[in-house]
């Protein structure tokens, strides 16, 4: 009994009931008439396209700048990245590997300003983090008004002003990685290769990343900032690294992202990326200043099966679609059990 | 806690439950149909004269011929009637009347009030469907307030994230 | 002034914290209008016998208190400090506890407005009734008036002088109706000298209109001058209680800090034993500190000029708050600070706590959990991490230099070796630095400093907070570290016997100056003055009787 | 004195920027003066008190009450009530304000035990606890409503038989409030009635600023420890400050929407908050220190800035989402600044405040020289 209190304990009642629910859609699917095959291609799908996002606010977590509700401007670098290839007329791999590129550039410099900025909050991050991300969302939305785009693909046929509010990358390097190995079994079972291994390799870079010295160096700042500082750290440069790296895996991810839905959405589509992800991080096991890699698979992968799951079970059964309100309820009521969870390390 | 302050507490509560009944009584809207159409009282047949000039609660009066029906709203329990006669006998009628709570909609015919007939006869249930009514007009007019703002973003509900 | 009843009698307080005893069969009695100096070491029981009087909390929770207090010839056992305070005690504390953003009479009415009555009473409660200012301010001026002093009631906290605080802290308790006994803890450490001399004469005059007072003090010369009687509390016990009158300070000093004869000769001998090996004066200076300034919370350096010399082990002691701890953390660049450090002939740079590091001095920090370790990681990180990032130790180079690679392996070998060498109790390298004891934290906060080979080591409070046998193991360690590998070590302690039979030589911090530089052979009683802070002349005359 | 000028300034720089930017914009927009302050007259008396609901948590130390929204749920719910019984009038309004409090009481008792929970994260907690409890709100409106909990009126239904619809108009209770003292001035419509709730409104906080519990509020703001340590029940009275907020809010959204005239169920009460927050920043308000004044100013100066931005906008470029673009800049980024100012100023005055021990300047060096060894 001991034990199973102390397991409850340690992996979070939310989390077990999370668990629970999701194992119990599995179960249903086939009585209701689910397509099991076709739902879990569909949650590996969902894997691919949201797994470098959730993947991107390790960093964060780790040098303990909390959750990282600024992930937009990520977001932002990705998109920038993304319109910009195409306007260059890059297409196919080139155009995706361009897209990158520039992504990473922009990234780069978003977050060596973002991180100048959290490290003058100390403390505030996270409520500046949001809205530090929404005013830039609604800055880059004026930006996509102004700026001189000229590929027609991308601009308003006539009448309007600047970009489309949702561009579709179909021609240029829509499903490059989705479609590439593809192993297809049967109708309904498809297995995202590319993506996952896109998603499989930056788990790794993260990986060894934090067996670097630098990366043990920003995971003792989030542990004890005062025991790094003794030890000679910099801590500030520390974070504003974290907060690169995560600000350019956060371009990354909304590139793989776009990639497999098909479209970039511009203006206010960026505004609450970060949100799933950081609920999905926070059910894998996650702290506001602890995450490792299986917390980052395990979440992905809970959050992503609830999302594919919910929705057609509660069709097929009720015949109600409540996923939408079942989505709010459990990521926010993640985060809100995080946030009021006393952390280990005070402070 | 005192059994004074107890004793005070559950008069705030009751006073407040005693409110709501009241505002529940006085506030109880009512779709009132001020109807010409001749009617059967006693055994006795009304007919509303050729013009005639309505006004409820002192509104503005509407004029009406016979065999017409026009709708007014109205909120509470006792309303006053106006009624202008333009044709033949000029005369003006105004008579006050009550309706249950819970009527939703009222037929209240002219001819049974102008004929004098016994005021429980004035008012009757309307069983009819209810009109239809656009809501979509109410809403140009607040184009550029930041709530019209706010709805027409799509993504604006919490932890939105697009779905393929 | 002498009352025929007393108003607080304390009848044999004992106390121990898990089966550690820190206050024994401690008596004495408060008449009114009586100044009682309540003097003694940090961790003589002072705070403990305040805590006790008080009915906080945690005595309850570790298992209450022996012996009986009678305060107004009734026997009290308050459960919670506010029964102490509605019996009328009152309760001046080191730290200010006052409102910022508030005015003096707000403050001194904090939380016994006076009320205008309204009916909104009875359904809301006794809470929706506004205050009734002029009242307030009229009850504040009275409390300012039995004071002696002139506050303006309407002026915000944070707008004043630090003495004004001080007083309005005073003037809070007396404004409670019935109160009979004020209890101020170091009521005089942040005031200047015209500041505390004022003060000592309210508290002269409030004794006059019959109310009793207990004052806590470091400073020896104010207890001997304001007070009636002083009661010297040590180890836990009640040591003396004599009159102030015709004692001196360096008496009560003498009293504070003195030894048992067998220990004291246990101490003179181990010293004596080694004055040997210790003969400094030869050898050249390693560190030389000069002008140094550290600003740390509750341990400010002013001015502190030392030097060390190459292979020594240097002591530093001194009173809590007087700024001991503050000199280690500030040369380690740990707390702002400023002034000259040399290390070898050339000067370290200040603020840098990597700087530091790179000129091989190392730090065991007196705050274990907060700066000493990372508490959610394994040992062998914690161990291994600064020689890591300071001196690329346990790292592989792949890539061709490209990236450096934690080693994992090597950090847990580095472990497993210190984890034998200072008998560390602990499942292995990997268990959590949180889940160890104190005394095996500390180990490893010794541990990390020792895989630096460090040519200086600052060792701040070692034995804070550890049982005996720790204690005695981690001295050892200290001392054979310094004859093998001829490391300086300077050692930071507030326990004097402990630095006495350790150390060579110990400078003694008081307001953030050194008071004075002893041999470790020196009598306990001039430490005993130093600390104390007695005045110029008498320093002198220790100084000279000490050599 | 100096920096107390400087400071001065800080406070004041966001309504100087703001008046500076509207001087600009106004006639840019080319909008009539006329319509202009008909407009702010209108938008004073819907949303005013809303705004004044925030104050009370800020004299609390609770920061900007991001969880107002729940009370803006409540008025909804209240709403939906009145609409479905088909009470109308004033009558009509004050009922739903009682049924909303009940409801806002238990939600701001929520709201305030979950923030004791996070002390120092109040906000980001208050901002996902609104997130959260709107699930539970569409769960109620979309699933519940019609469903379990009856509602008479199939107009207000979906057309699959429960759930509210998107869209309720509130023709029974429409502008009565704001029309109940018909007051015209230079052909101007003032909200006479709403004004005069509003000023009583805003006697309320005063007064509620000089009783015990608002003197325990202004405390435990300021020094949580002290406070409790003087006996102040500071968890209870966070508490008092956050349910007390979640009424005024739910009444405020009220008065929000009998001028609006319709609730657009599933979203009207979603940026409520953020609104509210952005004008009272704007009005020169911080995250520890917020007035009534702060309060009028702000609402003026916000809604302006709402009014004319796109029309500016659309003269400057052609776009009119340009200046919708621009507001939900403004909205954001001066919540962004007024916490990062608010951060910023906490560290420094930190390092202010220890200024005085940083010795190492001359007097302390020459004391030195008399000193020992």
């Amino acid at each position: 009994m001991d034990s199973m209190k102390r397991f409850v304990a340690d992996f979070g009642l939310p989390r077990i009931i999370i668990t629970l629910y999701l194992f119990a859609l599995f179960f249903a699917a086939p009585f209701v008439g689910v397509n099991l095959p076709a739902s879990i291609s569909d949650t590996m799908i969902r894997i691919g396209m949201n797994g470098i996002m959730v993947l991107a606010l390790v960093p964060m977590i780790q040098s303990g700048c909390g959750l990282n509700f600024g992930l937009s401007l990520g977001v932002i670098a990705g998109l920038l990245g993304a319109t910009i290839s195409i306007e260059m007329g890059f297409v196919g791999a080139w155009g995706f590997g361009a897209a990158i590129l520039i992504s990473q550039v922009f990234g780069a410099v978003f977050g060596y300003g973002y991180g100048k900025l959290l490290n003058r909050v100390k403390g505030g991050e996270m409520m500046i983090a949001t809205y530090v991300g929404f005013s830039s969302v609604m800055i880059m939305s004026i930006a996509w008004l102004i700026l001189p785009f000229k590929d027609p693909t991308m601009i308003w046929g006539y009448g309007g002003t600047g970009l489309r509010t949702t561009i579709s990358v179909e021609g240029f390097w829509r499903h490059i990685l989705d479609d590439f190995l593809v192993i297809q079994i049967g109708e309904n079972f498809k297995f995202p290769t590319g993506a996952i291994l896109v998603f499989a390799a930056m788990s790794f870079l993260i990986w060894v990343f934090f067996h670097l010295k630098i990366g043990t160096a920003i995971t003792a700042v989030g542990s004890n900032p005062t025991y790094a500082r003794a030890s000679g750290i910099n801590i500030d440069r520390m974070r504003i690294v974290s907060v690169m790296m995560s600000t350019m895996l956060g371009a990354l991810g909304i590139i793989v992202f776009q990639q497999s839905f098909g479209f970039i959405q511009l203006y206010e589509g960026p505004l609450y990326m970060a949100f799933p992800a950081v609920a999905a991080i926070l059910i894998g096991g996650a702290g506001v200043n602890k995450a490792t890699l299986t917390n980052v698979f395990i979440g992905a992968a809970l959050y992503q099966g609830i999302l594919t799951m919910t929705p057609s079970i509660f069709n097929a059964v009720l015949k109600v679609d409540m996923s939408d309100v079942i989505r709010i309820i459990v990521s926010n009521g993640m985060i809100l059990y995080a946030l009021t969870r006393k952390t280990k390390v005070a402070k | 806690m005192t059994s004074r302050s107890l004793f005070q507490r559950s008069c705030v509560l009751l006073g407040f439950i005693a409110l709501s009944v009241y505002l529940f009584y006085i506030g109880k809207g009512h779709m009132l149909l001020i109807d010409t159409n001749a009617v059967t009282i006693n055994g006795k047949e009304l007919r509303s004269p050729e013009t005639i000039e309505v006004s409820i609660d002192g509104k503005p009066a509407e004029s009406m011929g016979r065999a017409e029906r026009i709708l007014v709203l109205v909120g509470g329990p006792k309303h006053s009637i106006t009624i202008e006669v333009l044709s033949g006998e000029d005369k003006t009628v105004e008579k006050q009347f009550t309706i249950p709570t819970f009527m939703d909609s009222a037929v209240v015919s002219v001819p049974a009030i102008l004929g004098d007939a016994p005021p429980e006869s004035w008012i009757t249930t309307f069983t009819a469907p209810p009109v239809e009514e656009a809501p979509a007009e109410q809403m140009q007019h607040e184009q550029d307030t930041p709530e019209a703002a706010a709805q027409a973003s799509p993504d604006a509900t919490g932890a939105g994230q697009p779905k393929p | 002034m002498d009352s025929a009843e007393p108003i607080l009698s304390l009848k044999g307080i004992g106390k121990s914290f898990y089966g550690n005893r820190v206050l024994a069969d401690v008596s004495f009695d408060v008449g009114a209008g009586e100044i009682i100096g309540l003097v003694g070491e940090n961790g003589a029981g002072k705070s403990t016998l305040m805590k006790i009087l008080f009915g906080m909390p945690v005595i309850s929770e570790t298992g209450g208190f022996e012996g009986s207090i009678y305060f107004n010839g009734k026997e009290a056992r308050f459960k919670t400090p506010f029964d102490a305070l509605d019996a009328g005690i009152g309760m001046v504390h080191q730290e200010f506890s006052l409102i910022p953003g508030f005015t003096t009479t707000e403050n001194i009415l904090l939380n016994r407005e006076s009320l205008n009555s309204s009916v909104l009473v009875d359904v809301f409660g006794p809470r929706i009734s506004t205050l009734d200012r002029a009242t307030m301010e009229s009850r504040a001026k009275s409390a300012i008036a039995k004071l002696g002093v002139t506050l303006d009631p309407n002026m915000l906290i944070k707008e004043m002088p630090v003495g004004h605080k001080q007083f309005t802290e005073i003037a809070r308790e007396l404004c409670r109706e019935n109160v009979k006994l004020i209890v101020l803890d170091e009521p005089t450490a942040v005031l200047t000298e015209s500041e505390a001399e004022v003060l000592l004469s309210t508290l002269r005059l409030l004794a006059s209109e019959g109310i009793a007072i207990i004052f806590i003090s470091h400073r020896l010369r104010e207890v001997v001058e304001l007070c009636d009687r002083v009661v010297v509390l040590r180890d836990g016990h009640k040591i003396e209680d004599f009159p102030a009158k015709g004692s001196s300070t360096k008496q009560i000093a003498s009293l504070m800090v003195g030894r048992s004869m067998e220990a004291q000769a246990k101490i003179d001998a181990a010293s004596a034993a080694r004055s040997t090996q210790s003969d400094s004066d030869a050898r050249e200076t390693i560190l030389s500190v000069e002008n140094l300034w550290v600003d740390m919370p509750g341990e400010t350096v002013r001015n502190v000029n030392l030097s060390v010399k190459k292979g020594e082990i240097f002591g530093i002691g001194g009173l809590a708050g007087q700024g001991k701890l503050g000199i280690p953390n500030g040369i380690m660049g740990l707390s702002p600070a400023g002034g000259s450090v040399v290390l070898n002939g050339t000067p370290v740079e200040l603020n840098a706590p990597r700087a530091a590091l790179e000129r091989n001095m190392a730090f065991v920090s007196e705050d274990r959990r907060g700066v000493g370790l990372l508490l959610d990681e394994g040992i062998d990180w914690n161990i291994a991490f600064t020689a890591m990032q300071v001196q690329n130790q346990f790292l592989k180079p792949i890539l061709g230099g490209l990236f450096l690679w934690r080693s994992d392996a090597a950090m847990s070998n580095l472990a497993e070796e210190y984890i034998k060498l200072l008998e560390i109790k602990c499942t292995g390298p990997g268990q959590r630095a949180g889940n160890l004891s104190g005394g095996n934290q500390q180990k490893v906060c010794l541990a990390k400093a020792f895989a630096l080979r460090p040519d200086v080591l600052f060792v701040s409070e070692p034995t804070r907070g550890i049982d005996i046998g720790a204690k005695h193991l981690v001295l050892d360690t200290l001392k054979k570290y310094n004859s093998e590998y001829g490391t300086t070590i300077v050692m930071v302690s507030s326990e004097l016997e402990e630095l006495r039979s350790v150390c060579d030589r110990i400078a003694i911090v008081y307001e953030g100056r050194i008071e004075g530089i002893l041999p470790h052979t020196a009598p306990i009683e001039d430490f005993g003055i130093l600390m104390a802070g007695a005045d110029r002349d008498e320093t002198t005359v220790a100084l000279v009787g000490g050599n | 004195m100096s920096s107390k000028l400087r400071n001065f300034f800080i406070d004041n720089a966001v309504v100087i920027l703001f008046v500076v930017l509207i001087a600009i914009a106004i006639p840019v927009s080319g909008l009539p003066g006329t319509f202009l302050m008909q407009e702010i007259l209108t938008r004073l008396g819907r949303n005013t008190f809303l705004v004044i609901a925030l104050l009370l948590p800020i004299m609390a130390g609770m920061g900007l009450n991001f969880g107002m929204v729940l009370g803006a749920m409540a008025g909804q719910l209240g709403l939906i009530f009145i609409t479905d019984w088909n009470i109308v009038g004033i009558p009509g309004l004050l009922l739903a304000m009682i049924i909303s409090l009940p409801i806002s009481v238990f939600l701001g008792w929520l709201c305030g035990s979950i923030m004791n929970l996070a002390k120092g994260r109040e906000m980001v907690t208050g901002f996902i606890l609104a997130f959260f409890m709107n699930g539970l709100y569409m769960m109620v409106v979309l699933y519940a409503m019609g469903s379990i909990i009856p509602i008479m009126n199939p107009e207000l239904l979906l057309s699959r038989g429960y759930g509210i619809r998107n869209v309720v108009g509130l023709d029974g209770v429409r502008q009565s409030l704001d029309t109940l003292i018909p007051l015209k001035i230079a052909g101007l419509n003032i909200p006479a009635f709403s004004f005069l709730i509003i000023a009583a409104v805003s006697y309320f906080i005063i007064w509620f600023r000089k009783t015990k519990i608002g003197q325990d509020m202004r405390a435990a703001g300021q020094d949580r420890a002290v406070s409790g340590a003087a006996g102040i029940p500071v968890e209870q009275t966070r508490i008092l400050a956050i349910i007390i907020s979640t009424v005024l809010a739910g009444i405020g959204q009220i008065i929000f929407l009998q001028n609006l005239g319709t609730i657009n169920t599933t979203s009207s009460h979603e940026q409520i908050g953020m609104f509210s927050i952005a004008a009272l920043l704007i009005g020169g308000a911080s995250v520890t220190k917020a007035s009534i004044p702060n309060v009028i100013v702000g609402v003026i100066l916000f809604h302006l800035l709402f009014l004319v931005s796109p029309m500016a906008g659309k003269n400057l470029i052609g776009s009119g989402m340009l200046g919708e673009y621009f507001r939900q800049f403004v909205s954001y980024g001066v919540i962004a600044l007024a916490l990062v100012l608010y951060e910023w100023k906490r560290v420094t005055q930190e390092n202010d405040s220890r200024a005085t021990l940083r010795g190492g300047g001359a007097p302390a060096a020459k004391e030195a020289k008399g000193g020992a060894a």
